[in-house]
């Protein structure tokens, strides 16, 4: 029984079946909400509402001749993208999404997964770099620097960020953080400061406009995916979807209170919880154009760190008032 | 400088109606006198050649099938037409032999079926009300 | 300035070296000089007539000669100072030291004409494609483009 | 299966690169107008990318010029398989105006194969998506 | 570290091939150099075998966004020829269309550049918005683009009153929107934040680089044919010269922004008084010998055709220098020094058209040869060298 519920776990819910389905949802979403928010239409023609589109470019991708550049480092280039499929993927399990049940924590509910997620995290963007630098085009090289330079920025005040409602909670397990807004929901909202640093920096980790420096076309052409093509590109994408979904879910566990009630009340809280994340990360995205890289690290640092910083007074503050 | 001044815009703009058109499935409708593709009225033809001397693109191609029967054959090569309707001023015929349609959605895999050919026998020269044109006038 | 001033000043100022000074419309001033009068014209014409800005530089090809055609313009008219060279030994100073912003203009000459502009500041291969052969110059009149025959997939033409 | 899959996938996402070789830049225009608002040609499920690498349909325009034919070549060779190729406008087609200027080959089609032609100069918005849906349904 | 990225000839920031070539340190741009003749295609001496008439659908398709400039450019020219001169009905409607074409060109750059700077939603409303001068273009002319108006002597279409309420009405909208962008564009932080301070160029530099059109008057030279050179009907209308202090992409951003509504007065002035009368003139088929300058104010600057006759039924030469060319010079002062990201910017800045600016020969470096191209650590310049061994399809070396 066990095995068969970690197997289903692993496989269909949340794992990777589900994981598929809901990252390219979610990316529907993303598309459908920016065309709309720019007075068009986005994806209507493939599935009813355009649904199937990203699941038409993942397929339509896969069936592409696959080109590997000569004078990339091949076996770096070949194996990148998969690995942070993988990564992404366990992160996702570690979303506090079934087994929530504190008395018995499951493989993959521990104290400090909180941590372990923000490191998964951030893995991508590390590998996303070293894809760049495999692929020795000199666009994708430009594309990686920057995705490292963007790194040094946003990971702070995101960590500062996400972990202050941890402190507040006085637990590293996101379950348990979770449960903690669950039962005193006004305490989320000394977190305002927080959730939104920390969506801002979220938008930044995903590469997305006013932080799509790394692979920014009109500058760089495809940035670090340049040269990536069929299979490998394909991969690469459902990476990005993932992480959003992951990351959204992550902001949503941490900040709007986490996903109680069981499968099915949980999954829709999820749903709406994540959906709703997304769109204000969609809005950011139609609201902003794109910052140069410089002012990515100043704005970073002069404007998010501090901020962070001062969501965690706020918490530390609070914390001893509160004992 | 306010932040985020394009907010109400396009929060807004996410309950409005697209401002797309439901192009393919519903055709657009073009202005009265859109310029598409240009076609010969073969019976009105008096093969003066105006049009093919006029046309900037090379897209009118007048060939004397038998100069005595007076068979002419005239083909329009829609790939190299820049729609630009200089052969219907130029022609001087009235009603004008060459005109030109609103068709434009022409797009095909092969360029032989952009062409369009007439053969036909000159038309005589009506008698005109006015002077013949002896010099067509190319800019009316 | 009136334009019809701009030609009595002119008149006055070069004397003998204006070889052709005519008004043929309204703001329109052609004036002919000898090709070595040309660098102190156009500082002439910059110094004292404002006609920093030039235009562009066109060239003619009149078989024996080649025409250089400057044409400035100012608030008062456009002034166009006119030169020939000979075909057999097309050279002519650059003019980059008085207006910088001459030196495209004069690369398309060099290169379409096969006119050799001494000292511009920047002389390597302009618009031509790079398999463009040596000592083809398009613009001249004696050169005659011969068109490939245009294949259309499918045969049949 | 496998191959109606992913034949009905090629259909639902062509994503198109765009490629100027040496045209006037109206049918460029009127491409890029084709992604805006009232075209939007997203709902489609194309999209305009910068790489060949990740295009599958190269909409190209212009009379193709000798600087940019090599190029060309090049570019449609990196396109992964299968790509296909869509002439917009006169000048792709046939040369246009420029016919029997020295600098232009004269068409794309006298450098690379072309799968579709959109007549007109410049082939309107409509147009040019009423190309794209005969490719597709020649797929 | 110091290396050299090529930017084109088929590059997404550009919708028209052209090859930069930037030295860049880290991300700071030390060199600049362009490379043209990917769009040249022999125009000028193409025109010399076609007729007065063909030549007017040839050098209107020198340029698809100002198409109407040249077409009117050459016009002007070919009627001083031919010494005939339009009815005053046919010219109003003639420059009527050139503001139209102004205000479709300019609101096309305005989201050109919000595209450029990443801003993708003010590009696909400014775009939307243009559609509405697109169709008001159709509607006169019968084509989105090349509106083939102009023949010798006048125009080839009349507008009539239910055509010039659409126009006024067209305009209303128009300029109401226009204002909105023009409040967006001057207050959306990341926006202001990536075209303030960028690009600059002062006014010394304007002058002496021969700068035309908007780069001219953002850097404080008012410099605009219509008003220095009025021709045609231009000193019957009530129009002010923009200019701007600022020297930077904002500036241009800003003067392109209040032509616009120069250019709306400017319509309604032309619907408002148009003249009744005939709208065309006949031509002779051959002008006299002779020589003609022709200058107008085409949306990006100057554009001047020079035009001489042999006394045949073609020009003896036809010369066209597009308002683009006498841009680069200025554009690769303002590229040094900025960053990588401002490329497109400060190139899309001074809204280039390749195509025209192409017809007319120019470069201002070639690209003199890979060699040079890369003065990095050894272990790019190893990587580079590899890859520009390799064979076509595994090439990595972008751009191909
Ligand atoms: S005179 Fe006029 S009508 Fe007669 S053949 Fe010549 S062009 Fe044609
Ligand atoms: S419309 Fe223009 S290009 Fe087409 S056939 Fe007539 S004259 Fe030639
Ligand atoms: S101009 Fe008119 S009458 Fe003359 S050949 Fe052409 S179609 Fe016939
Ligand atoms: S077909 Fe016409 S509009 Fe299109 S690029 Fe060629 S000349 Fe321009
Ligand atoms: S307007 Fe700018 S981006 Fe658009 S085609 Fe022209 S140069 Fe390219
Ligand atoms: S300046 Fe640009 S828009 Fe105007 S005609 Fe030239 S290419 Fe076209
Ligand atoms: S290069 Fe200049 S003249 Fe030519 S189209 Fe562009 S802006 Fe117009
Ligand atoms: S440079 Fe341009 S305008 Fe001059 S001849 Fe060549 S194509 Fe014609």
């Amino acid at each position: 029984m066990a095995v068969l519920r970690t197997f289903l776990y692993l496989l269909v819910y949340p794992g990777i079946l589900f994981l598929f389905a809901y990252s390219t949802f979610s990316e529907w979403f993303d598309r459908k909400v920016y065309a709309r928010l720019q007075n068009r239409m986005g994806p209507t023609h493939t599935g009813r509402f355009g649904l199937l589109q990203p699941i038409a470019d993942f397929f339509k991708l896969l069936a592409k001749e696959d080109i590997v550049p000569e004078a990339a480092d091949k076996g770096l280039f070949n194996v990148l993208p998969a690995i942070s499929l993988a990564v992404v993927s366990t992160a996702a399990l570690l979303l506090p999404l079934w087994n929530f049940d504190l008395a018995k924590p499951g493989l993959t509910s521990f104290s400090g997964d909180i941590i372990v997620m923000l490191y998964l995290l951030s893995l991508p963007t590390l590998i996303l770099f070293l894809a760049a630098w495999s692929s020795t085009n000199l666009f994708s090289t430009i594309g990686g620097a920057r995705v490292l330079t963007m790194l040094f920025g946003y990971e702070v005040p995101l960590f500062l960020a996400v972990l202050s409602p941890a402190i507040l909670a006085n637990s590293w397990r996101l379950a348990e953080i979770a449960a903690f807004y669950q039962a005193k929901p006004l305490l989320l909202l000394v977190n305002v400061l927080g959730f939104l640093v920390a969506l801002i920096a979220v938008q930044a980790k995903l590469e997305r406009t006013p932080f799509d420096i790394p692979d920014a076309e009109t500058e760089i052409v495809g940035g670090t995916f340049t040269e990536y093509s069929g299979k490998k590109l394909a991969l690469f994408r459902l990476t990005f979807d993932i992480e959003l979904v992951v990351a959204s879910g992550l902001l949503a566990a941490v900040f709007l209170g986490g996903f109680p009630g069981g499968v099915v009340l949980g999954l829709i809280l999820f749903v709406v919880k994540t959906l709703f994340v997304i769109f204000l990360l969609s809005l950011i995205r139609a609201l902003t154009s794109r910052i140069r890289i410089d002012q990515v690290v100043a704005f970073a640092w002069k404007i998010l760190a501090p901020l962070a910083v001062l969501q965690l007074l706020a918490t530390i503050l609070l914390k001893g008032f509160l004992s | 400088m306010r932040v985020a001044a394009f907010l109400p815009e396009l929060l807004r703009h996410l309950f409005k109606k697209p401002a797309t058109v439901d192009y393919p499935f519903k055709k657009l409708e073009v202005p009265a006198n859109f310029r598409g593709t240009p076609y010969l009225r073969p019976e009105l033809c008096i093969v003066c050649r105006a049009c093919e001397r006029d046309c900037p693109a090379e897209a009118i191609e007048i060939m004397a099938v038998n100069e005595a029967e007076k068979r002419f054959r005239m083909v329009i090569h829609n790939d190299r037409c820049i729609h630009c309707a200089q052969c219907v001023d130029s022609c001087p015929t009235t009603p004008k032999a060459m005109q030109i349609d609103s068709l434009y959605e022409l797009a095909a895999d092969d360029r032989h079926k952009l062409k369009k050919d007439w053969v036909y026998v000159r038309a005589v020269m009506k008698p005109k009300p006015a002077a013949p044109a002896k010099e067509p006038a190319p800019e009316s | 300035m009136s334009d019809i001033e701009i030609v009595e000043s002119l008149k006055r100022d070069l004397g003998e070296k204006a070889l052709e000074l005519t008004n043929p419309d309204r703001r329109r001033v052609f004036l002919k000089v000898a090709a070595p009068e040309l660098v102190p014209t156009v500082t002439l014409l910059r110094d004292h007539y404002d006609s920093t800005h030039l235009s562009t530089i066109s060239g003619v090809d009149k078989g024996e000669t080649f025409e250089l055609l400057y044409h400035f313009a100012s608030l008062a008219a456009s002034i166009t100072v006119r030169t020939e060279i000979p075909r057999a030994e097309p050279r002519i100073a650059s003019i980059c030291a008085v207006i910088p912003g001459a030196v495209l203009y004069e690369r398309e000459i060099q290169e379409m004409f096969g006119v050799t502009v001494e000292g511009v500041p920047d002389g390597r291969r302009l618009n031509l494609p790079d398999d463009w052969p040596d000592g083809q110059y398009p613009l001249r009149k004696d050169w005659k483009h011969v068109r490939p025959e245009e294949v259309i997939p499918g045969g049949k033409s | 299966m496998l191959n109606k899959l992913a034949r009905w996938s090629r259909i639902k996402s062509p994503w198109i690169l765009h490629l100027n070789s040496g045209a006037c830049n109206a049918c460029d225009i009127e491409i890029v107008a084709a992604l805006t608002p009232r075209f939007d040609v997203e709902r489609f499920g194309i999209l305009l990318k910068a790489t060949p690498r990740h295009a599958d349909v190269i909409i190209a325009t212009g009379p193709v010029t000798r600087q940019i034919k090599d190029r060309i070549i090049r570019i449609y060779e990196q396109t992964p398989d299968p790509k296909f190729v869509i002439a917009v406008g006169a000048c792709a087609m046939a040369g246009c105006v420029y016919r029997g200027a020295y600098n232009i080959m004269g068409g794309l089609d006298q450098v690379i194969p072309v799968d579709m032609y959109v007549p007109g100069c410049p082939a309107r918005p409509d147009a040019i998506i009423d190309g794209v849906v005969k490719l597709l349904g020649k797929l | 570290m110091s290396f050299q990225i090529p930017i084109g000839p088929q590059h997404p920031a550009l919708k028209e091939p052209i090859s930069l070539r930037m030295t860049v340190d880290g991300e700071v741009i030390t060199d600049a150099d362009i490379r043209l003749g990917y769009n040249h295609r022999g125009l000028e001496k193409l025109a010399e075998e076609k007729t007065w008439v063909q030549n007017i659908y040839l050098t209107e398709r020198i340029c698809g966004i100002c198409s109407h400039s040249h077409a009117t450019c050459y016009v002007q020219a070919v009627e001083k020829l031919m010494e005939i001169m339009p009815p005053r009905r046919g010219l109003y409607i003639r420059y009527l269309v050139s503001e139209l074409e102004r205000v479709h060109s300019h609101l096309l750059w305005l989201g050109v550049a919000g595209h450029e700077a990443g801003f993708d939603s003010f590009f696909m409303y400014t775009w939307r918005d243009r559609e509405i001068v697109m169709d008001l273009l159709e509607m006169i002319s019968g084509n989105r683009v090349h509106y083939a108006m102009n023949t010798i002597g006048g125009v080839r279409r009349d507008i009539d009153e239910g055509q010039k309420a659409k126009i006024l009405e067209g305009v209303v909208t128009l300029r109401k929107r226009s204002e909105y962008y023009f409040g967006i564009g001057a207050n959306e932080p990341s926006f202001v934040a990536r075209i303030a301070g960028v690009g600059m160029l002062t006014k010394q530099q304007a002058i002496d680089l021969c700068a035309v059109g908007p780069v001219a008057r953002a850097s404080g030279v008012a410099r605009d044919v219509r008003k220095e050179d009025p021709y045609a009907v231009y000193d019957e209308l009530d129009f002010n010269v923009c200019t701007s202090d600022s020297c930077d992409v904002l500036g241009r951003v800003v003067v392109r922004v209040m032509e616009l509504l120069q250019s709306y007065n400017m319509i309604e002035q032309m619907v408002k008084g148009l003249p009744d009368g005939d709208i065309v003139v006949k031509a002779p088929r051959k002008a006299k010998p002779g020589e003609a300058l022709s200058r107008y104010e085409a949306p990006r600057g100057e554009n001047v055709h020079y035009i001489k006759s042999n006394g045949t039924d073609k020009p003896e030469r036809l010369k066209v220098r597009a308002p683009t060319l006498g841009n680069y010079p200025a554009t690769m002062v303002m590229l040094k020094k900025g960053f990588i990201a401002d490329i497109p910017l400060i190139f899309a800045a001074i809204d280039p058209c390749i195509c025209c600016a192409e017809r007319a020969v120019t470069l201002i470096s070639a690209r003199s040869g890979e060699e040079s191209v890369v003065t990095m650590s050894d272990l790019r310049r190893q990587a580079l060298d590899r890859s520009k061994n390799t064979p076509v399809k595994g090439k990595s070396v972008w751009p191909f």
